[in-house]
C-alpha cells in the first residue's frame, strides 16, 4: 500500500516538524515531564496504542458475532 | 301431602294457635320475653306450615310474594319513622320519651311500634326465604 | 336557624338513616324509574350531612350522638371525630357520584326487574359501611358489618358473570369468618371490661387483670378485620370480587368497603390496644409491616400477569392497601397521614379507574385486556380519565397518588426506616409495569373489532369518570384540603387533639 | 414576583408541546421551531434574582430561578432543541415533534429548578418525554427498557431527596455523599448520567430513536445530570474514578462500535466521564469547565448525531461495515462529520480544544496526575475513533457507495452548518465561551505550547491509527455491555439455581423416596396460587385465616 506508506511517511514528518517547534516554545509544566519537548508526541503514540491494544483486546474477549439480521432485530 | 287428611286437619287445629300465640309472644315482649323477632319467626311458621301442607300456590294465594316483599322494607319503614317522630318531636333519633305526654307512656309506645315493625319484617323475611327455596325448580 | 342547629344535632345519624331510609322506600316503591331518583336524593341527604359534619367536627372536636337517649353504658352511641368523619366524607361523596354514574351502567348489566333491587342493595351497603364508621360501639360495629356485608353478597351476586354467583358465595364464607373472628373478639373485650362503647373500654382496660383475655381479643379482632380489608393474605376472595360484580357495585366497593374495614382496624389498634402493643414477642406494627409490603409487591406482581382488567385493577387494590397498613404501622403523624390520604386519594383513582372500565364494558362489552386495545382512538375521553387513575395509581408527580406516597416516605424516614421508603417507591415501580401494560394496550395497539365498534361512553357516565379523574390532579397539585383532614385524623389516633 | 414564572424557560417548551400535537402542518413547523427559540430569549431574560417561592404540601418550592450555570446550560439546551427541531423538519412526526418539545422544556426545567422537589418533577417529565421519543420510532421494547432504568434511576432519586428533605428543607445545596439520602441521590443522578455499571443504557436506547429523534437524545439527559451534579455534588472525590471508568469505558466501546450512532452514544459516555472528573474535583475553575465542556459538547455531539441522522436517512443504515464511499455523494454531512469528530478531539481551532483545556487546566492546578494522564492518552484515543475512524470508514474510505436516496434537505443543512459554525467560532474565538462562563478566563487556550502539545498528541494517534488500521477496522456484532448484569446474569442464575435446587431435591428424594416431581408439582402450584392468586380456594383461604389467628394466639399464649 504506497498511499499508506505515504501518509505515514508525510505524518511523521510532521510530527517531526511539531517536535522541533517544541524545542523552541516556552513551556509552563504542570508535572514537569509534560514539558519535556516532544513529550506528548511519545505520550500520544504510546497512549493510542495503548487504547487500540485494550480495545482490541477487549474485543476478542467480548464481542459478539451476529448475522446482520439479528442485530437489526435485536429490538424485537 | 295434600290429600294426608290427618296432616291437613291437624294443620287446620295448630294454625289458629299458632297465630295467636304469635301475637301473645309480640305483645308480651313489652314486660317479659318475646317480642317481634319471635313473632314474627312463630306467625311465619304458621304460614310456611300452610304451605307445606297444601302446596306453595296455595300459600300465595293467603300471603302473596308481592305482599311479601312489600312487608319487609315496610317493618323497617315503621321503625325508621318511630325514630324520625322522635326525632321531629325533640328526642334523639329513636329516644321514645317524647312520643307521648309523659315519658313512661312514650316508651311503651316507642317499644310497640317498634317491635310491630321488627315483626312485620322478621315474619315477611322468613316468609320470603321459604317461597325462594320453595320455588326453585331442580334443574 | 333553629331548624338548622336542630339538623346539626341530628347529623350523625342522618348520615346513616339517609341511605337506610332510600334503600327502604326504593324496596317499596320498586319501580326502576323511580328507584335511581330515590338513591341519588338519599345519597346526596347523606353526603350533604357528612360534608356539615366536617365542620361541625372541626369547631367541636368531637360529636356524639346518643341513640334513644341512652347512656353510652346501656345505649348506642355515635361518635364522630376527625378520624372518621374523613372516612364518612369519603364514602358518602364516593357513593353519591357512583350513584350518578351508575344509571346507565346498571340498566345495562341488570336485568329490569332487578334494578330496583339493586339500588336499595347499593344503598344498604353504603348505610352499613358508614354505620361501621360512625358508630363508637363495638358490637354495633358488627351489626353494620354484617350489614354492609349481606348487601355487599347480594350486589356481588347480581354480576352478569356466572363466576360473579361463585365469588359472591367465596366471599360469604370468607366474609362471615372474619365477621365471627370479629365478634368472638369483641364478645372476649366485653368478658374483661363489661362494656361494648369503645370509650369506655379503654377506660377499664387498665383495670383488666388477665392481659391475655386481651390479647386473645386482640388478635380475633384484627385477624377479622383483616378478612374484610383483604389484607394480604388475606386478599384472595377481592380479586374475583370485585372482578364480576356488576361495574357500579364494583366501584362503591373498591372504593369505600375495604376503606372503612382499614379505619376500623386503625380505631382498634391505635384508639383502643395501643398500637405498640406486642403479642409476645412479636410487635403488632412489624407483623403489620410484613404483611404491608408482602401485600404491596406480591399484589402487584400478580396485577401485571391477569388478563382482566377489573381483576388487574382489584389486584391493584390489594397492593394500595398495603400502602395504607404500611401508613398504619408506622404510627407516626407523616405515615398515618400518607394512610389516611391514601384512603382518600386512592378511592378517587380506583373509583375513576373502575369507573372507566364499565364504561368500556358498558360499550364493548368485555373488560379483557386485549378487548380494549386500541380504545384510546373510540374513546378518548374515558381512556383519559384511565390514564389519569393509573398514573396515579404509580404516584406520578401531580396526581394525589404522589401525595399520598410523598408523606409514607416522609413517614418512613421519621421512623429511621430509610429502606423503607426505598421499598415504597420500588414497589411503584411494579405499579409502572402494571399501569404500563394497561396504557400501552389502551392507547398503542391497533383497535380490534369491538373497539372500532364502540363510541364514547354516555354523558351521565363520562361526567362522573372525569370529575373522579379530575380530583385526582386537582389533589395532586392543591393538597392542601386532604392533607389537612388527614394530618386532624392523625393527630387524634395519636392521641392529641385537633 | 408569581409574574416570574411566565419567564420560565421551560413554560414556552411545554406549551409548544401540547401545541404541536394538536397542530398540523405549517403552523406545527413554525411552533415547533419557534418555541425553542423563544426559550432561548428567556433563558437570557430572566433575572438572576431569588425565585418566586410557592407552598405545596409544607414545601417551598421555587419553579425557577437562574443564575450563570442555569444560564449556561439553558443557552446549550436551547440552542440544541433550535438546531434539533431545524434539523427535524422533514421529520413529520407529531408524535415525536411533541414528545421532543416536552423532553427539552423538562430538561429546561431541571436546569432551572429552585428547589430539590420541582428538579425532581421535572426529572422525571424528563425521564417521560425521552422514552416518548424512542416510542415513537416504534421501538416499543427499547423505549420500556429506557423507562425501566430512568425509572429505577427516578426512584433511587425520589428516596434520596426525600430523605434530604427531612434533614434540611427542599433547597438546592451541596451535598456530602455520606448519608443513605444523599448516597440515593447520587446514585440516582449517577444512572442519568450513564454511569457505571448501567451505562449501558445510552448505547442501547439512543440508536433506537429515529434519525431526527436521536439528536434529542444526544442533548439532555446526561447533560442534564452533569448539571445537577454541578449544582448538588460539587467537589465529591468519589465522582473522579467514576469519571475516568466511564472515559475509558466509553472509548473503548466507541473503537469497537459498528453502529454509527451507538458509537456516538458510548461517546457520550466518554465525555461525560471528562465532565463527572472535573465534578468532583470541585474548584471554582473545574466546575466552570465542566460547564462548558458541557456546552460544547451538546453543540458537536448534535452535529455528529445530525450527521449521522443525514447519512442514515440517505442509505437506511448507520452501519460502518455498509458505508464508505460517501464523500463524495454526501459531501456536507461530511464536513459536518469531520467538524464535530475534530472538536471531539479537541483539536486546536475549535471549540472541544477550548473546553477540554479548561478541564484539563482544572485537573494540573488540582495536581492530580493520575486523572490528567489518564485524560490525557483518552483525548489522542478520542481522535481515535471520533476524529479519524468515523469520518474514514463511514465517508471517505474507498468503496463502493451505497446509493444516497435522500439529500440533506435545506433545512437539515442549515441545521448542521450553524452548529459547525458556532463551534469553529468558539474555537477560533475562545472569548466568546469564556465570557458567559465566569471561572474560566484564566485558562491558556490559543498559546503556543499548548496548542503544538495538543498537535502533537493528535498526530501521533493519527500515525497509531494509520499503522494499526487492519485492527481498527469494524465488524459486525456486538460487544458484551453492562447490560449484560441485567439481561443475562439473572437468567443464567435462575438456571444455575434450578439445576442446584433439582440436585438438591434429588439428593432428598433419595433419602426419604418422596417423588420429585410431586414435591416440584406442589411447590409450583403454591408459587402460582400466591404469585398469580389465581383461584384460591374458599376453604385455603379459610385456612389461612385460621392460620393467622392461630400463629397469634399460640404466640400468646407462650
Amino acid at each position: 500500500m504506497p498511499i499508506a506508506r505515504l501518509v505515514l511517511a508525510g505524518l511523521a514528518g510532521l510530527l517531526a516538524a511539531l517536535i522541533v517547534a517544541d524545542m523552541f516554545v516556552m513551556h509552563h509544566p504542570a508535572f514537569g515531564i509534560d514539558g519535556t519537548p516532544g513529550f506528548a508526541a511519545i505520550f500520544g503514540l504510546v497512549a493510542s496504542a495503548a487504547a487500540i491494544a485494550l480495545a482490541f483486546g477487549w474485543g476478542q474477549i467480548a464481542r459478539r458475532r451476529e448475522t446482520a439480521a439479528e442485530e437489526e432485530g435485536r429490538d424485537g | 301431602m295434600r290429600r294426608d287428611i290427618v296432616l291437613r286437619v291437624a294443620a287446620k287445629f295448630i294454625m289458629a294457635p299458632l297465630m295467636l300465640f304469635a301475637l301473645y309472644v309480640q305483645f308480651h315482649g313489652d314486660y317479659g320475653p318475646g317480642g317481634g323477632f319471635q313473632a314474627g319467626v312463630i306467625a311465619a311458621a304458621g304460614v310456611i306450615l300452610y304451605a307445606l301442607i297444601n302446596g306453595l300456590a296455595a300459600a300465595q294465594r293467603l300471603v302473596s310474594m308481592a305482599l311479601v316483599e312489600r312487608l319487609i322494607p315496610a317493618g323497617v319503614l315503621i321503625y325508621a319513622a318511630v325514630g324520625l317522630v322522635s326525632m321531629a318531636l325533640g328526642g334523639n333519633f329513636l329516644d321514645y320519651n317524647p312520643l307521648a305526654h309523659d315519658p313512661v307512656h312514650g316508651q311503651e309506645w316507642g317499644v310497640f311500634l317498634v317491635e310491630a315493625g321488627v315483626f312485620l319484617t322478621v315474619f315477611s323475611s322468613m316468609i320470603a326465604i321459604y317461597y325462594a327455596f320453595a320455588s326453585r325448580r331442580a334443574s | 336557624m333553629s331548624f338548622l342547629a336542630a339538623i346539626d344535632q341530628h347529623l350523625p345519624v342522618i348520615v346513616v338513616l339517609a341511605p337506610l331510609l332510600g334503600a327502604v322506600l326504593v324496596a317499596l316503591v320498586r319501580v326502576e324509574i323511580a328507584s335511581w331518583p330515590i338513591a341519588v336524593l338519599a345519597a346526596l341527604i347523606s353526603a350533604a350531612a357528612a360534608f356539615r359534619l366536617v365542620f361541625v367536627v372541626e369547631q367541636l372536636g368531637v360529636v356524639s350522638y346518643r341513640l334513644g337517649g341512652f347512656a353510652p353504658e346501656l345505649g348506642i352511641e355515635y361518635r364522630v371525630d376527625a378520624v372518621n368523619v374523613l372516612i364518612l366524607l369519603v364514602v358518602t361523596a364516593v357513593s353519591l357520584v357512583t350513584l350518578l354514574y351508575a344509571r346507565q351502567s346498571v340498566a345495562a348489566e341488570i336485568d329490569g326487574g332487578r334494578v330496583p333491587w339493586f339500588y336499595a342493595m347499593m344503598l344498604v351497603a353504603m348505610a352499613g359501611l358508614l354505620g361501621m364508621a360512625i358508630t363508637g360501639d363495638a358490637f354495633n360495629a358488627f351489626v353494620f358489618l354484617e350489614i354492609s356485608s349481606l348487601s355487599t353478597y347480594t350486589l356481588i351476586a347480581l354480576g352478569r358473570d356466572r363466576r360473579a354467583l361463585v365469588a359472591a358465595y367465596q366471599y360469604l364464607i370468607v366474609g362471615t369468618i372474619g365477621a365471627t373472628f370479629y365478634v368472638i373478639g369483641v364478645g372476649l373485650l366485653y368478658l374483661a371490661t363489661g362494656t361494648l362503647n369503645l370509650a369506655l373500654i379503654v377506660e377499664r382496660l387498665p383495670d383488666v387483670v388477665s392481659p391475655r383475655a386481651l390479647i386473645a381479643a386482640e388478635a380475633f379482632i384484627l385477624v377479622g378485620i383483616a378478612l374484610k380489608l383483604a389484607l394480604f393474605p388475606l386478599h384472595a376472595w377481592l380479586p374475583n370480587a370485585y372482578g364480576y360484580a356488576p361495574s357500579a357495585a364494583t366501584v362503591l366497593l373498591a372504593s369505600t368497603a375495604t376503606k372503612v374495614a382499614v379505619y376500623l382496624m386503625a380505631r382498634f389498634l391505635f384508639g383502643v390496644f395501643g398500637i405498640h402493643v406486642e403479642i409476645g414477642p412479636v410487635s403488632v406494627t412489624g407483623v403489620l409491616i410484613l404483611l404491608s409490603l408482602a401485600a404491596m409487591f406480591v399484589a402487584s406482581l400478580a396485577a401485571v400477569f391477569q388478563r382482566d382488567v377489573k381483576r388487574l385493577l382489584a389486584f391493584s387494590s390489594v397492593a394500595q392497601i398495603g400502602y395504607i397498613t404500611l401508613g398504619l404501622a408506622l404510627a407516626n403523624p407523616a405515615g398515618l397521614t400518607g394512610a389516611f390520604l391514601h384512603i382518600v386519594n386512592h378511592a378517587l383513582m380506583k373509583g375513576a379507574a373502575f369507573m372507566a372500565i364499565g364504561a368500556v364494558l358498558l360499550r364493548c362489552g368485555s373488560s379483557r385486556l386485549d378487548d380494549l386495545a386500541g380504545i384510546g382512538r373510540t374513546m378518548p375521553a374515558t381512556a383519559v380519565a384511565l390514564t389519569i387513575a393509573g398514573l396515579g395509581l404509580i404516584g406520578v408527580p401531580g396526581t394525589s397518588g404522589f401525595v399520598s406516597k410523598w408523606y409514607l416516605v416522609l413517614g418512613a424516614f421519621d421512623d429511621g426506616k430509610g429502606w423503607l421508603a426505598f421499598m415504597i417507591v420500588a414497589s411503584s415501580v411494579i405499579a409502572v409495569l402494571y399501569v404500563g401494560r394497561l396504557l400501552e394496550v389502551v392507547w398503542f395497539r391497533e383497535p380490534g373489532k369491538a373497539a372500532l365498534a364502540a363510541s364514547e361512553a354516555p354523558l351521565s357516565m363520562l361526567l362522573p369518570t372525569l370529575l373522579l379523574a379530575g380530583l385526582t390532579i386537582f389533589f395532586g397539585i392543591d393538597a392542601e384540603m386532604p392533607a389537612r383532614l388527614a394530618g386532624a385524623a392523625a393527630t387524634v389516633l395519636l392521641g392529641g387533639h385537633p | 414576583m408569581a409574574e416570574t414564572l411566565l419567564l420560565a424557560p421551560w413554560l414556552p417548551l411545554i406549551v409548544g408541546s401540547l401545541l404541536v400535537a394538536v397542530l398540523r402542518g405549517r403552523v406545527q413547523d413554525i411552533v415547533f421551531v419557534a418555541t425553542p427559540a423563544l426559550a432561548l430569549i428567556l433563558v437570557w431574560s430572566l433575572p438572576q434574582t431569588a425565585g418566586p417561592d410557592f407552598n405545596w404540601l409544607g414545601l417551598t418550592l421555587t419553579p425557577v430561578v437562574s443564575d450563570s450555570t442555569a444560564r449556561l446550560f439553558g443557552t446549550a439546551f436551547a440552542l440544541a432543541a433550535i438546531g434539533g427541531a431545524i434539523f427535524a423538519l422533514p421529520q413529520r412526526s407529531s408524535a415525536e415533534r411533541a414528545a421532543a418539545l416536552l423532553y427539552a422544556g423538562a430538561a429546561q426545567g431541571v436546569i432551572f429548578a429552585g428547589d430539590l422537589v420541582t428538579l425532581f418533577l421535572f426529572w422525571e417529565v424528563m425521564a417521560i418525554g425521552s422514552a416518548l421519543v424512542i416510542f415513537s420510532n416504534g421501538a416499543s421494547r427499547a423505549g420500556l427498557r429506557y423507562a425501566l432504568m430512568h425509572a429505577f434511576g427516578g426512584v433511587l432519586f425520589f428516596a434520596g431527596i426525600a430523605a434530604s428533605i427531612g434533614s434540611g428543607g427542599t433547597a438546592i445545596r451541596p451535598f456530602a455523599a455520606d448519608s443513605i439520602g444523599s448516597l440515593l441521590m447520587l446514585a440516582g443522578i449517577l444512572v442519568n448520567a450513564g454511569a457505571p455499571p448501567v451505562s449501558a443504557w445510552v448505547a442501547d436506547a439512543y440508536p433506537r430513536a429515529s434519525w431526527s429523534g436521536a439528536v434529542f437524545l444526544s442533548a439532555f439527559t446526561t447533560k442534564a445530570a452533569i448539571a445537577v451534579l454541578i449544582r448538588l455534588f460539587p467537589g465529591e472525590a468519589a465522582l473522579i474514578p467514576v469519571g475516568l471508568i466511564m472515559a475509558v469505558y466509553g472509548m473503548i466501546y466507541a473503537l469497537l462500535e459498528n453502529d454509527i450512532r451507538r458509537m456516538l452514544s458510548y461517546s457520550i459516555v466518554g465525555q461525560v466521564g471528562f465532565m463527572v472528573v472535573a465534578i468532583g474535583i470541585g474548584t471554582p475553575l473545574a466546575l466552570a469547565a465542566a460547564g462548558a465542556h458541557a456546552f460544547v459538547h451538546i453543540l458537536y455531539k448534535g452535529l455528529l448525531m445530525m450527521a449521522a441522522g443525514t447519512v442514515l436517512r440517505a442509505t437506511g443504515t448507520a452501519r460502518l461495515t455498509a458505508l464508505g464511499g460517501l464523500a463524495r455523494s454526501m459531501p456536507f454531512a461530511t464536513c459536518a462529520m469531520i467538524v464535530g469528530g475534530l472538536s471531539l478531539s479537541a483539536m486546536p481551532l475549535t471549540a472541544g480544544f477550548v473546553s477540554k483545556s479548561a478541564i484539563m487546566q482544572a485537573l494540573a492546578d488540582d495536581h492530580d496526575a493520575v486523572a490528567w494522564f489518564a485524560l490525557t492518552a483518552i483525548s489522542a484515543g478520542s481522535m481515535l475513533y471520533a476524529g479519524l475512524r468515523l469520518p474514514w470508514f463511514a465517508m471517505l474510505r474507498p468503496s463502493t457507495p451505497r446509493p444516497a436516496t435522500l439529500q440533506a434537505t435545506p433545512a437539515m443543512k442549515l441545521a448542521m452548518g450553524g452548529a459547525g459554525l458556532i463551534l469553529l467560532a468558539i474555537g477560533a474565538a475562545p472569548g466568546l465561551l469564556m465570557r458567559f462562563v465566569p471561572g474560566i478566563e484564566s485558562v491558556a487556550v490559543l498559546t503556543s505550547d499548548h496548542i503544538l502539545f495538543q498537535l502533537q498528541l493528535l498526530v501521533g494517534a493519527s500515525i497509531c491509527f494509520v499503522l494499526f488500521l487492519r485492527l481498527l477496522v469494524p465488524h459486525a456484532g456486538t460487544t458484551v455491555d453492562t447490560d449484560w448484569l441485567w439481561r443475562c446474569l439473572p437468567q443464567l442464575l435462575v438456571k444455575a439455581g434450578s439445576a442446584l435446587s433439582r440436585q438438591v431435591l434429588a439428593a432428598l428424594s433419595l433419602k426419604s423416596r418422596v417423588d420429585t416431581r410431586k414435591i416440584q408439582a406442589i411447590s409450583e402450584a403454591w408459587v402460582q396460587r400466591t404469585m398469580h392468586a389465581g383461584n384460591w380456594r374458599t376453604g385455603d383461604i379459610a385456612l389461612v385465616a385460621t392460620a393467622l389467628l392461630g400463629i397469634c394466639l399460640l404466640i400468646a399464649a407462650m
